[in-house]
């Protein structure tokens, strides 16, 4: 018993006695933390977006570091939430304590809630690459920041893109059945289109959730089959975005469109690069890279050269949130979080990736200009079909 | 003075009758021995009584109160505490926290259920081993552990199970030593043995089982020369 | 055939065995008398090897198979018919029979051994496809001495076989056992039921607490009275 | 225990002092992560460690508690003060239920496990299906700040509610461990015949049991809760909280109690520390919980706090005792097989 | 309407037989060991990884490195048994479980660093992917997995039945040491036991490959759906994992056909419920608790 109390005496003393580690102060060295789930179900796309941040900081390092700071060079320090918000939040106190200036992430709404939260405790300025429930930047936080456009904005996009189909389409889209995913995620973005659709004169006939992790959805393409919907709305991961186009494409009924909101699938390398038997013509309403910008193009390039995949959505807006971050530390000229928030609240960027104005963030911390556009897959490659424009394609209609 | 009166008590196990039809009383302050080769049905016939097993037919009634549908640790609240055949120690607990056990049937508070549990195993001759763990202790121990766990539930009445197997024989004759001592606080007995110099010297009163049917009851030294008894232990005689 | 020399042996911390020494030799019959805990099923699985020894030497056919593992113990034609038979309840009785022949030895003979048994126990073949689960106590015996004569055995341990037995059954169960010793098997049969298994021995030993504490030949141990004495308590 | 309470002192006032030495924020979510597990993995104990019910469903414990005060605060404004009691309450009902269940049709060992896992999944899809619960869109709990609300604006309050909390749940179980029904619990764990042959109600003291376990691990959730400030069912309800729950309790020792205080202490740390280490090895982490967890179900299968006792602790080995009369002083074999 | 109840009944029946098959290698491995193996979902996704490199390495067709994978699990489950669970035999059955959850945390994890968390997916030319009989489609990978999860079952109902290395792992299951004095070396087939039970995993891996996507934590799709199956369908019964699988499968069909949101699969927990309330041994009696 005596050597159970000792026992944890000593390991209580061994936790305290770490906080006296010295932090090395170089001066020459700025932190910016990049938080994401890399393991976990979700690691494909945390690391997705771990490469892309390696790519933004390498960039700058390349071209001289930081020069505000006499060229001082960002470190990318790389923390792994596992999809565990718990796990999210001591991620951004050991970032804290990594002297970090800034922090990028975190991918999952459930993480990045908390996650902000503390780095608002901690006064991090945390620039939200990706995170879709609204409630990220509708809190009142002084530090963060979101590059993304919310679930909101992506419904609103959606509905609007879908009025452009329509008039575009020679048969009328009228009725819709929506997909989605049942985490906050999908559920957040398919409720959003449920309640607008009127408005649009859309008849949303039914609303089906599933889990990203099933095995099998054919009980959504049998219900599919019999509503009989001339468009198929999908928010969902790969897994299941390609078990339900699969599923779609064998099943005699097809509907005219499919078109993706926010899709984790159909914008996936995985997706565009070996499924081309099923995916021609699918539609997704998402972030992407602005493909008639020549920066885009090129940093899309070298992406694929260093990390052998595609530039999806995750990445570009993980780059670019970046990339914002380092800008913003370029302009405050310090290391000084409070310097840098101010700057970020400042941010007018214009030389950026994404298919949108000059970044700017309004008072909630929301990218103001942040908008997604209408992709097609058309031949095994993403086109942007609208707006005008951004857009590199005409779009393919009817899709079958 | 009649305690407890088993009436016709008939326990099947799928087709299988274990225990058939059989009666037999325990007086107050009464040491009875039960025997018989194995297989007979002797601790079936425990287990119905404690409410181990729920017999297909026959009564036991223990002052007067009917047992049968009775939950074992209803049984024990009433009175009887029993041992088991096979040993069924508290394996992870030391050997006084299994006697705690025991004790707690009666007793709140935990100073008064180590007490009584210390009292108990100083009793049986075992608080050496107060702190030692149940599966450390050899077999026959751990049969005198279960002795003390019963005792500590204040029973009147107490079944024992073979509790002599593996003894030698100075520990057999300290057992039986004991197990009068028992009776002379006020308990009575009832056991199964297979040692027999320790079931002549205890009982007062000596039943036998032979394939489910009791086949004697009475004086010890009298039963043990009814010819059927002699067959049923060393077999039939071939000669 | 077999000789056993200072066995210790236990369960864990506790030793049952004590110093036991005895022998059997090739066509015997000899029995292990003894009640209850005293220790014969533990010899008995020491012998085919499911306890270690803890000290002491194993004999058998010349070869020292203490240390050996209960599989090859059985390749060596040790066969034990054990307590509770162990069946495989939920096989049929020609499966169970056929595992007992699963030592590459017995295998090629395995055909021609069932018919074997089932001349010795007519009634395993009629219900050759039943459950061996479904059996009553004495077809379980049966079969239990039917699976271990599967594997040809050079001697045959037998814990038991009266258990639980009606007195016909018995009777029974022990002619079969007369039969199998004239086909010149050697058998070691540990019995409760003393006089019947004197009856058939040539020689018997007596256990006591592990130990040794009679041996004699089977006429000298059915006369002596402390043999009753030990069984029945009829102390003087 | 008794010949320690000088120690035992010192580990507390180490704890109660630990804030005040220690500012970095870092530790102090560490520090409280480690108390926190050390709440609910006792919670757990007392079921699984004590009673022997091994569940691997505390997530619907933990999802009952943490629902509760979110939504009541949410949605009725009312403090969640008052909501975790009501979810202690809740859930222990909830725990009843499962418990009568369970019980009653006497499913016992891994069927308990797997039957408890299976109700918290069947908890996680009524959440994720009525408009009641928010669906899958979670609790976000907005931040203000306010003692009544259960929100502190300091991260040391949160330590010494949790601190409190923890210590009060091992005291709880120390009691409970020196107690009539601590005893009748190990001895259902130990083996149920001898239990109830020795008058012990076996299914009442289990649904005790049960009732204690999840109203403790519902306080843990309304504590995660609040200090995480959002819940979502397919994290708060998933096999991942549930074995998190566990973990702690098993290495550091089951029916021990100190056992899940120093597993906590334990994997918590390693957790960070590997994630610090290997971090550009993605899932070593985890895969040291997996090692972690394999070596001591091999080598110390009664875990740490249990090896010590049986090693060093007042629980001797009969060999030990000098009385040679036991064993026959000789070494004897071992089962094989 | 009833090409709807229909098409939900061909859906439900093929995914049954895809469950029944991840639910055979577990519930064999209860059967010889009374162990209820966590990492089998890791063991069917390393399947389903060997025949992916194969696949892009060596170009094999998924279907044709089933033995590959097979034999390469078997290898891997008869290791694990020898090194590690060998040890836990006589061990409560809760650490058991315990370390199979430890073997599997190291395995994923093991795979996502060497592997990345990538998915990755199989696509066979040429390879028609649904036939239409009268107008109800039936998608041909999930048909030949339900085809050979029936044969399999068959198979391994067979090699238990009728040779003498299958008749010893069920007197081994049935009765250890009767076993032991048959002179049955149990070891050996305990090895052989967890080896099957593994290239098993692997077998419904490989089967899996070319309809869904591989990656490190595949098996977590699988493997609770797995533990209701053989729940249902009886502890170390084969023949019963089938059937049970097809029972949750045409559960889940109809549930999401008929059931508003996910609540189907609160059918798929409420039959597991009341299974094990009910009917303890699984629906077919299974062997052993």
């Amino acid at each position: 018993m005596k050597k159970i109390v000792f026992f944890m005496l000593a390991t209580l003393l061994i936790l305290t006695g770490c906080t006296g580690k010295a932090q090395s102060g170089e001066e020459n060295i700025v932190k910016i933390g990049a938080l994401h789930p890399l393991s976990g179900g979700l690691a494909n796309e945390g690391q997705e977006m771990r490469d892309a941040a390696r790519l933004a900081v390498k960039e700058v390092n390349e071209a001289g570091g930081i020069k505000s700071l006499g060229g001082a060079k960002v470190e990318l320090i790389e923390a792994d939430h596992e999809g565990a918000p718990e796990k999210g939040m001591s991620e951004i106190q050991r970032l804290d304590r990594e002297k970090v200036v800034g922090v990028i992430g975190a991918y999952s709404s459930g993480v990045t809630l908390p996650a902000t939260q503390e780095a608002e405790r901690a006064g991090i300025p945390f620039v939200v690459d990706i995170a879709t429930v609204e409630e990220v930047t509708e809190r009142g936080f002084k530090y963060t920041f979101r590059v993304q456009p919310p679930a909101s904005m992506m419904a609103e996009n959606f509905l609007e893109y879908f009025d452009v189909l329509n008039e575009m389409s020679e048969t009328p889209l009228e009725t819709v059945v929506l997909v989605h995913e049942d985490s906050v995620f999908g559920t957040s973005i398919a409720s959003l289109i449920e309640k607008g659709a009127s408005d649009h004169q859309i008849d949303v006939l039914d609303n089906i959730p599933h889990a990203a992790t099933a095995a099998d959805i054919s009980s959504t393409i049998n219900k599919i089959n019999r509503l009989k919907p001339d468009a198929v709305i999908a928010t969902t991961y790969l897994r299941d975005g390609t078990l339900l186009v699969n599923g779609l494409n064998q099943s005699n009924f097809q509907p005219k469109v499919i078109i993706g909101v926010a899709n984790g699938a159909f914008s996936n390398t995985a997706f565009i690069n070996d499924e081309t038997d099923i995916n021609q013509h699918i539609m997704d309403v998402n972030y992407s890279i602005n493909p008639q910008s020549e920066l885009a193009l090129e940093v899309s390039q070298k992406y694929e050269d260093q990390f052998n995949k595609h530039m999806g959505p995750n990445a570009a807006y993980s780059y670019t949130a970046t990339k914002v971050l380092i800008d913003a530390v370029e302009r405050a000229g310090s290391t000084d979080r409070a310097k840098i928030q101010e700057a970020l609240s400042e941010t007018n960027l214009t030389e950026h990736i994404l298919p949108q104005d000059t970044i700017v963030f309004d008072e909630s911390g929301q990218n103001a200009n942040a908008q997604a556009v209408l992709n097609q897959i058309i031949n095994g490659e993403t086109k942007v079909i609208y707006p005008d424009e951004y857009k590199n394609a005409d779009p393919v209609l009817p899709t079958k | 003075m009649e305690l407890l009166k088993i009436e016709g008590l008939t326990k099947r196990f799928a087709g299988l009758v274990a225990v058939n039809n059989v009666s037999l009383t325990l007086n107050k302050g009464e040491i009875v021995g039960l025997v018989g080769p194995n297989g007979a049905g002797k601790t079936t016939l425990f287990h119905s009584v404690c409410g181990f097993h729920k017999p297909e037919e026959g009564s036991v009634t223990y002052k007067g109160k009917e047992l049968i549908g009775n939950k074992p640790e209803h049984i024990c609240k009433e009175g009887i505490a029993r041992t088991f055949q096979i040993v069924q120690p508290f394996g992870n607990l030391t050997v006084l926290e299994n006697v705690i056990v025991g004790a707690f049937n009666r007793v709140k508070s935990y100073k008064e259920a180590e007490r009584l549990a210390l009292e108990k195993l100083d009793l049986i001759g075992i608080s050496s081993f107060a702190y030692s763990r149940m599966k450390d202790l050899t077999f026959p121990y751990q049969k005198k552990v279960e002795v003390a766990r019963a005792l500590a539930t204040s029973p009147e009445v107490l079944f024992l199970d073979e509790v002599m197997s593996g003894l030698n024989p100075s520990e057999v004759n300290e057992f039986i030593e004991l197990i009068k001592h028992i009776r002379a606080s006020g308990i009575s007995i009832f056991f199964i043995e297979h040692l027999m110099s320790a079931v002549m010297a205890l009982s007062d009163r000596l039943a036998v089982m032979h394939l489910g049917e009791k086949i004697a009851d009475g004086d010890p030294q009298e039963v043990m020369k009814i010819p059927t008894v002699i067959e049923a232990y060393l077999g039939e005689e071939v000669s | 055939m077999l000789k056993v020399s200072n066995l210790n042996a236990g369960y864990g911390n506790l030793q049952v065995l004590r110093n036991i020494s005895f022998e059997v030799n090739s066509g015997e019959l000899v029995s292990i008398l003894g009640t209850n805990g005293a220790g014969k099923t533990t010899l008995l699985r020491t012998l085919s090897g499911l306890i270690s020894a803890g000290s002491g030497q194993i004999e058998f056919s010349g070869k020292q198979i203490q240390k050996m593992r209960p599989e090859n113990i059985v390749k060596e034609g040790l066969i034990q018919v054990p307590e509770g038979r162990l069946l495989f309840t939920e096989m049929t009785v020609r499966e169970n029979l056929e595992l007992g022949a699963y030592s590459s030895g017995a295998r090629k003979n395995m055909n021609k051994n069932i018919e074997y048994c089932f001349q010795l126990f007519p009634i395993l073949k009629e219900r050759e496809n039943q459950m061996a689960g479904s059996f009553s106590g004495g077809q379980q015996q049966m079969l239990a001495i039917g699976r271990a004569l599967m594997a040809e055995p050079k001697i045959l341990l037998l814990d038991e076989p009266s258990t639980g037995l009606s007195p016909l059954l018995t009777k029974q169960v022990f002619d079969i056992i007369n039969e199998i010793k004239q086909e010149g098997v050697t058998v070691l049969l540990v019995e409760q039921n003393a006089h019947q298994a004197l009856s058939m021995s040539d020689r018997g030993y007596v256990i006591e607490n592990g130990e040794i504490v009679m041996e004699g030949t089977a006429e000298s141990l059915m006369k002596d009275n402390k043999l009753r004495e030990s069984y029945l308590g009829l102390a003087n | 225990m008794k010949k320690s309470p000088i120690l035992i002192t010192l580990a507390l006032v180490v704890f109660a002092i630990f804030p005040l030495v220690v500012k970095d924020q870092y530790y102090m979510h560490i520090a409280i992560l480690i108390l926190y597990y050390a709440l609910v993995s006792q919670a757990w104990n007392i079921l699984s460690g004590y009673s022997g019910q091994f569940s691997f469903g505390h997530a619907a414990f933990f999802g009952t508690g943490a629902y509760t005060s979110s939504i009541l605060f949410t949605k009725l404004g009312m403090s969640p003060w008052i909501g975790l009691i009501i979810g202690a309450v809740i859930a222990a009902v909830i725990g009843l239920f499962i418990g009568y269940l369970s019980f009653r049709f006497k499913l016992r060992g891994v069927f308990f496990s797997l039957g408890t896992l299976a109700f918290a999944e069947i908890l996680r899809i009524i959440i994720q299906n009525f408009d009641v619960f928010n669906k899958t869109l979670g609790v976000l709990i907005p931040y203000k700040p306010d003692p009544l609300m259960f929100q502190f604006s300091s991260r040391t309050t949160y330590y010494y509610i949790i601190l409190i909390f923890a210590i009060a749940v091992t005291a709880l179980v120390y009691y409970i461990s020196r107690s009539k029904l601590g005893y009748n619990l190990v001895a259902i764990r130990e083996n149920e015949d001898a239990a109830q042959s020795l008058g012990v109600n076996t299914y009442k003291n289990k649904m005790i049991a049960i009732a204690i376990s999840a109203s403790l691990t519902a306080i843990g959730g309304t504590f995660y809760a609040q200090y995480m400030l959002f819940i979502e069912p397919a994290t708060t309800f998933s096999n991942d909280v549930s074995i998190n729950i566990l973990l702690p309790a098993i290495i550091g020792g089951a029916g021990t109690v100190l056992g899940p205080i120093v597993g906590s202490l334990i994997i918590i740390p390693i957790g960070e520390l590997t994630t610090t280490w290997f971090g550009n090895f993605v899932g070593v982490n985890l895969m040291a919980y997996g090692v972690i967890l394999i070596l001591v179900m091999l080598y110390l299968p009664e875990g740490i706090v249990g090896w010590f006792q049986n090693k060093f602790g007042k629980k001797k080995s009969a060999k030990k005792n000098k009385d040679s009369s036991i064993s026959g002083g000789e070494e004897v074999g071992t089962l094989k097989n | 309407m009833l090409t709807l109840i229909l098409q939900s009944l061909v859906d439900g029946i093929l995914m049954g037989g895809i469950y029944g098959l991840v639910a055979i290698g577990l519930t064999l491995i209860f059967g010889v060991m009374k162990i209820i193996n966590f990492a089998q979902g890791a063991l069917l996704m390393l399947g389903m990884y060997i025949s992916y490199w194969s696949f892009i390495y060596l170009g094999i067709n998924p279907y044709l490195s089933i033995p590959l994978s097979a034999i390469s699990l078997f290898f891997i489950g008869a290791l694990i048994q020898k090194t590690i669970l060998s040890k836990m035999l006589n061990a409560p059955e809760h650490n058991q479980l315990l370390v199979t959850l430890g073997i599997m945390l190291v395995i994923e994890n093991l795979a996502l660093i060497l592997w990345s968390p990538d998915f990755r997916s199989v696509k066979l030319d040429g390879f028609i992917q649904t036939l239409n009989i009268g107008g109800i489609g039936v998608n041909v990978p999930k048909l030949i997995a339900f085809i050979a999860a029936i044969v399999l079952s068959i198979a391994l109902f067979l090699f238990l039945k009728k040779t003498m290395l299958g008749k010893a792992i069920r007197a081994t299951s049935i009765n250890r040491n009767g076993a032991l004095l048959s002179g049955i070396n149990t070891n050996r087939i305990n090895y052989i036991a967890f080896g099957l039970g593994a290239s098993l995993a692997a077998i419904a891996g490989s089967l899996i490959t070319p309809f869904f996507y591989t990656s490190p934590t595949v098996g977590a799709t699988f493997i609770l759906k797995g533990f209701v199956v053989v729940v249902l369908g009886g502890l170390g019964n084969f023949i019963g994992a089938i059937i049970g699988g097809l029972i949750i499968g045409v559960s889940e069909a109809l549930g999401g056909a008929f059931l508003p949101g996910s609540l189907k699969e609160l059918m798929t927990y409420i039959i597991f419920v009341i299974v094990l309330m009910a009917k303890p041994n699984g629906l077919f009696g299974g062997k052993a608790r």
